[in-house]
């Protein structure tokens, strides 16, 4: 027999300050716009797979449900194509929305685990980081180790082909002064 | 045959193609051949539009021409162009009653597939026609002169609004109203919405231009008690309440009050609506029109026991020198006569302690929007502080729309009015107590100038918006983030979840309902109301401020729920009704109406007990009945139900009536 | 200290408690000590409320006992009592002008602290007033006749209702309408909300009887070109296009249109929305009133190369005889003298492919809701048929609200009547062709009498409710069941799941808008528009049909988005104010206006440009400006401007300010 | 890595006809009434528990979501308490609903397995059909052995407990005419 988890909210399941944290991310402020009309999600080429709809991201995280937002698939499924925003009719800022979630998944490690992307995005991010270019072979190596193991060994003809046509260089660049940087992203991080 | 006016009857039928409306359907040469069959038609024409000019040239023409001295037209209904034929016939020098119309268009062309029943039927109904006027006989338009002044009933911003208007138009204006100062609810509230201009700075100004306008009779603390007459002539019965207080001599300084035996306020206040208290005698709030004391014989000591000191007489006497004050005040009837009549009682809130899972009545922390407007307001009881009943300031606010509104276990009806003030209430609370405002609401409505934009300035403002009607207020807590406050349980349906929030106050944003006592009112001026209450327009479109009865109006939220913009632009109408009947100064009566054979009347009484316009009285000297002609509308009632036959009626006596079927039947 | 007109300045000062709202934070009794040390000063007295019977006699008394001939009050604001006061100053003996209010009410109990402080500003308050009055003079007020006939622009439902209201009341009425007929949009509707009422039944009797009213001058294909003048005494002048028919002689009879050289009608029928088409020579409807043919210039072959064998002319002259159609027929420029004017221009529906991804335009079969009201109309193109551009009947109907409504990027306000007319337009469609009907809302908006009932009779019959705004309209398909279909991409956010609906039809229910040439009409009738563009009331809540131009109201939609029954009530509100205006004859100027000195106007046209009124014209013989005294509204822009010192304004003159600041800088 | 589901609704994925279906059920008429205003599942004691709130159980019914409505774990939580009913501003007879659904889902097989109040329904009504009158012990064997046979092993103590108290007896009482019975039955399912 399934457990039966409770679906009803209390006040203090919620987390208030989040949307307080989100709108104030620039870009953000007009989160209060939304009036639920779902043009956004009827917009949205990807929603087709998305577990919330971008509307109801929307509307959870303007009521503080932090939990279902960060772990949703949503945030990461959006491919950043402004149509949400283009047409919204309140003219909130979707996208920007959106990439103020993510980071904030990936920095309370909320992201929906198994799920390549958010780790996509995390190995590329500490790659750069490090050596201030990206290596394709190394970041999708990462990616496919932590998220699918199995999947790595089956890709492994792809990526032989891919290797000796010379469109997977197993070289790692790097630029000089890393240190700056750094120090240049860790600011950025500060801020937001 | 000769008519029973002595005159040969010579018939001219005028059949109309109305274009292609009645001539693609039905054989019009067809139906002028059989009408020149027809006995007494001396002349029959077709034309295109007969109402057109040259259409009724022809009748004109004819008349003087061929000396016909009944004219049939046969086309569209009577409701259309009725008037313009009657009026072709008199210009052509007949009685406008000797002629009769004939539908062919929405009973034959529009009803009927196939173009030769329709034929057949359009000639039936010409037959039916002409067999009739033969019957007809000249009738004379009475005509009753308007007495210009004007009632209205109810002093709120609708009769304020419209008493203005007349009054400003040179009319004299009776305003009456029930409570001891004009103002109706819009007194009572702090903001109006979308643009939060101060309620009283703006009404206040109209509400002494009321008192001090010299074409306008205020009688507050007043009731209609009797009605008579009709359009342009109504005599009117008001009751004045005793105040105990005499209006001419009190100038509202507050002194008799201060000396009550009752040292601090008691008793809840009626304006504050519970919220603040008041003595028994009181003057209900600082910008009353009239501002004069009103003493509560259920609350006073004086009136209750005969004991008391009358602290209040000494000081008004003494120290004001106005001995305003008097105990043995009687309640007064006086007689006024208009030509017309406003009515603007409008509504009163939805009582929600029948929603008993809303706990109104049993959380001292559950308001009425409508206290909370007294609450809000700068001049009420706290000054415009938002505090709980125990002085604290609420954290968090739940504010549930709908109440007793679109449930069909209370009111079905949208109250129109809610979701916009429910809005302007969220904005007072977050201004003044920065708590978390939650609007509980089924659909948004804020469909006025202005209004979609104030919606979006309270999302800005931070305050939740909550899809889902809210089931229940309770103080069962499960947590203890819960513990001390109001838990309200709903969906927020647009995110798919049941939640549990817990407030320190719950506003009930309570609809509006038509006033327990409309159907005395209704009864008083013999109008109509809808199965919900309200009164009902003479038509939902295009007459929305007449009622059936002529010569009287409605306006504002008596009608149905209405915001104020909505009830002033009303109220104007309603004037602009009444000033064109006044201006106009005469009303023709139709002359369709019944009359009774006093040689044949038995004096049973029957038809008098079933006139539904009050139209027929008793009079005694004769032993007969007597119609008011002015009163009369020609329904018929009356004509079947005399058992004696003493009644009939012109244009719908018995051998018109017989002789239409007999032509009806004639067509095989 | 002598005054300006030589008599010596005698003094009343009179302080207001106004109970407690001055009293309790102001010492009178201080600032009365205060007053009577002040120059000129005779008395100066408290009282409780200046503003009752008792106050006012004690200033009355005052001038004729002590010979005061400059009265002081300081009480609430100007706004409240200044007419009482001024009354009070007359009945008393003296010139009304020679009054002036100081308000301790509003500027200084109601927003000062500490009292300390409220008493020294209060003292300030009426030194000022006792400075600046002994500058005061007599000033006589000004009475102009106010001309008794009223100009209507626009003959939808709203002007029409004004229009016999104030006919009925026995006013001359001039009704200027635009189109070849009037009827407005109205005309266009099949049926109406919430009763399902048929438009033209009930709207058609009310467009015969405007033409057939002897007191209204009905003229359509005209415009408003020029307004001189002001309240009372407008000069309008009116451009009449030329229809090429001439108007007494047509009788509508379509013989014309019958004999055009187009055999069938080939151009898209502006009435019908373009669903239908036209000949160049057309009657746009076949209840259009007045019932005269027009020629389009534009699409007639005769205009466009003056070669046309001309057979309607000579049907006309042949057949019917009436010889109406005239080809060299010039516009006609006509003057009309009005005293009052009402403006019911009403709205333009939102072009919707301004909107690429609904496809209007683009797919045949997305239709506007206007388009499908011609659609269902029993007398528009199809004959009530709902058929799709191939003919075939759809078996699936999207509509879509909020087209060009609540939306940034085009309208952001809700256009009121979408949600109750895509219902109506859901019945009608789900009655005759029994479709699958999907609705796709935000918010249901149904907030009027029997609106919410309609909603709920939808629900029965089964239409869908979508809550979620459409994002799409696509051909492109993904799957069989879409084939040949429209597919909408809308998420139903009450389930929370986009959908992919595929429908034969799509409805956009448009939005209203102001009309583009909105902004010509406000300039020419000197009013203002909100930033949206509809005509701005006087005030949002208590004057709703007013504007800032006194003598010009506004009706209906132009105002805003409205339905019916709010149109007519506020129609029925503008011929209420226009008859209290009429009524009244006479306006009556406040003296407070500006004044040119001749000797020192320089005539440099400095003040001409700057006046907001249009109140200043040039007078060329004696080279100077000259102010017309019933335009000025006293605003002082002129007085400021003049670079010669030339105006000053009445009781605004320098030496009045100076002293005032004088008074108030006196207090330390 | 997790598949990702289309969460998207295509028309063809609805059954129209459903909706039809549970309306023709007497006492489901007016389905049609509901304003969506969720009352229902605020009223709802056991909302605490269900996948779909009852509001969104009517809407989904009325657009034809079949398979989501059937297997919803909503309808067997339902305890028919009528709460939802007796406050609905409509008066819709939400509970009646509630029964036309778990009555389709149980004839189509929809229900959610391992969940035992659908499995405990029909084991009631096989039972009753067969013998005509409920026997507690077998009825409760049956749904333990199908819905989590571990769970059977763990209750044994306390089953043992009844049945020597004769709390939980054993005999199989049957009434006369069972024949008769089916017939009544089958009568009434051929109705519904």
């Amino acid at each position: 027999m399934i457990p039966i988890p409770r679906t009803i909210k209390y006040e203090s399941d919620l987390d208030h300050a989040f949307r307080e944290k989100i709108m104030a991310t620039q870009g953000c402020e007009n989160i209060w716009s939304c009036i639920q009309c779902g043009l956004c999600s009827a917009a949205c080429p990807i929603s087709i797979y998305m577990d919330y709809t971008p509307r109801k991201i929307i509307a959870m995280t303007r009521e503080g449900f932090r939990e279902e937002v960060l772990s949703s698939r949503t945030l990461w499924l959006c491919a950043s194509c402004y149509a949400c925003e283009a047409y919204c009719p309140q003219n909130v800022n979707i996208t920007e929305i959106m990439y103020a979630l993510k980071r904030h998944a990936i920095e309370e490690k909320k992201y929906p685990r198994n799920f390549p992307i958010p780790e996509l995005a995390k190995s590329f991010f500490t790659y750069v980081k490090a050596h201030g270019r990206n290596a394709e072979f190394w970041v999708v190596f990462r990616v496919w180790r932590k998220v699918a193991l199995l999947r790595l060994v089956k890709m492994f003809p792809l990526g032989w082909r891919l290797l000796i046509r010379r469109r997977l260089p197993l070289r790692r660049e790097r630029i000089r002064h890393t240190r700056q940087l750094k120090t240049i992203l860790s600011n950025l991080n500060g801020e937001v | 045959m000769a008519s029973k006016n002595g005159d040969i009857p010579r018939i001219g039928v005028y059949v109309c193609h109305c274009g292609t409306n009645i001539g693609g359907q039905v054989n019009v040469p067809e139906v002028v051949a059989f009408a020149r069959t027809l006995p007494n038609v001396v002349v029959a024409r077709e034309y295109k539009y007969m109402c057109s000019d040259p259409g009724q040239m022809l009748i004109k023409e004819d008349i003087q021409k061929l000396n016909i001295n009944r004219v049939v037209v046969a086309s569209c209904s009577p409701h259309l162009h009725e008037h313009t034929f009657r009026k072709a016939t008199l210009e052509g020098g007949r009685n406008p009653f000797l002629f009769h119309m004939a539908n062919i268009r929405e009973h034959v062309s529009w009803v009927t597939q196939d173009p030769e029943k329709a034929t057949e039927k359009a000639k039936a109904i010409v037959e039916a026609a002409v067999y009739r006027i033969q019957f007809h006989e000249p009738l004379e338009s009475k005509h009753v002169p308007v007495h210009p002044d004007v009632l209205i009933v109810g002093g709120g911003i609708a009769g304020i609004t419209a008493a203005l208007t007349l009054a400003d138009a040179g009319k004299t204006v009776y305003l009456i109203e029930r409570e001891s100062s004009i103002g109706g609810h819009m007194a009572k509230f702090d903001k109006t919405f979308p643009t939060l201009d101060c309620a009283s700075c703006i009404l206040t100004p109209k509400m002494t231009t009321v008192k001090d306008h010299p074409n306008i009779h205020l009688m507050t603390y007043a009731e209609v008690l009797e009605v008579d007459g009709y359009v342009g002539n109504f005599r009117v019965k008001v009751k004045k309440k005793p105040r105990y207080v005499i209006e001419d001599r009190c100038i509202g300084c507050y002194v008799c009050i201060e000396h009550c035996v009752y040292k601090t306020p008691k008793h809840p206040s009626e304006f504050d609506e519970g919220i603040g208290l008041r003595k028994p005698i009181y003057i209900p709030f600082p910008q009353a029109v009239p501002l004069v004391a009103v003493i509560d014989p259920e609350t006073c000591i004086e009136f209750k026991s005969g004991r008391c000191p009358k602290k209040c007489q000494k000081a008004c006497r003494e120290i004001v020198g106005r001995d305003a004050i008097d105990f043995t005040q009687k309640e007064e009837i006086l007689e006024i006569q208009v030509g017309a009549v406003i009515i603007a009682t409008g509504f009163q809130i939805f009582d929600p302690s029948r929603i008993p899972e809303y706990g109104y009545g049993r959380y001292p922390n559950v308001y009425t929007s409508l206290e909370v407007e007294r609450l809000v307001n700068a001049s009420g009881p706290t000054g415009g502080a938002i505090v709980l009943r125990d002085g604290r300031k609420p954290q968090s606010v739940a504010i549930i729309h709908c109440v007793g509104s679109r449930d069909r276990n209370y009111n079905p009806w949208c109250s129109r009015v809610c979701c916009m003030y429910s809005l302007k209430l969220a904005h007072l609370v977050r201004e003044r107590t920065g708590a978390e405002v939650y609007n509980c609401y089924i659909d948004m409505r804020t469909p006025g100038k202005g209004y979609e934009e104030f919606y979006e300035k309270l999302l800005h403002e931070g305050v939740h918006f909550i899809r889902g009607k809210v089931a229940e207020v309770t103080d069962w807590t499960i947590n203890p983030e819960e513990a001390g406050k109001l838990v309200i349980r709903v969906e927020d349906s647009l995110i798919g979840v049941v939640r549990r929030i817990p407030v320190d106050m719950v506003i009930l944003s309570v609809g509006l309902e038509p006033r327990s006592d409309a159907e005395e009112l209704r009864r008083l001026f013999h109008i109509s109301c809808s199965a919900e209450g309200w009164f009902l327009e003479r038509h939902p479109k295009l007459a929305p401020v007449s009622t059936y009865t002529d010569g009287v109006y409605i306006a504002g939220a008596c009608q149905g729920p209405k915001d104020i913009p909505d009830a002033v632009a009303q109220a104007g109408a309603a004037a602009g009704e009444v000033l064109s009947l006044v201006d106009r100064g005469v009303i023709e009566l139709e002359p369709n109406i019944a009359v009774i054979d006093a040689r044949r009347c038995s004096g049973c009484h029957v038809c008098i007990a079933l006139c539904p316009f009050s139209a027929i009285a008793f009079h005694a000297e004769e032993n007969v009945a007597r119609i008011n002609e002015a009163l009369c509308k020609g329904c018929g009632v009356c004509v079947g139900a005399c058992p004696s036959r003493a009644i009939s009626q012109q244009l719908f006596k018995d051998e018109q009536i017989l002789a239409e079927i007999e032509g009806l039947l004639m067509v095989d």
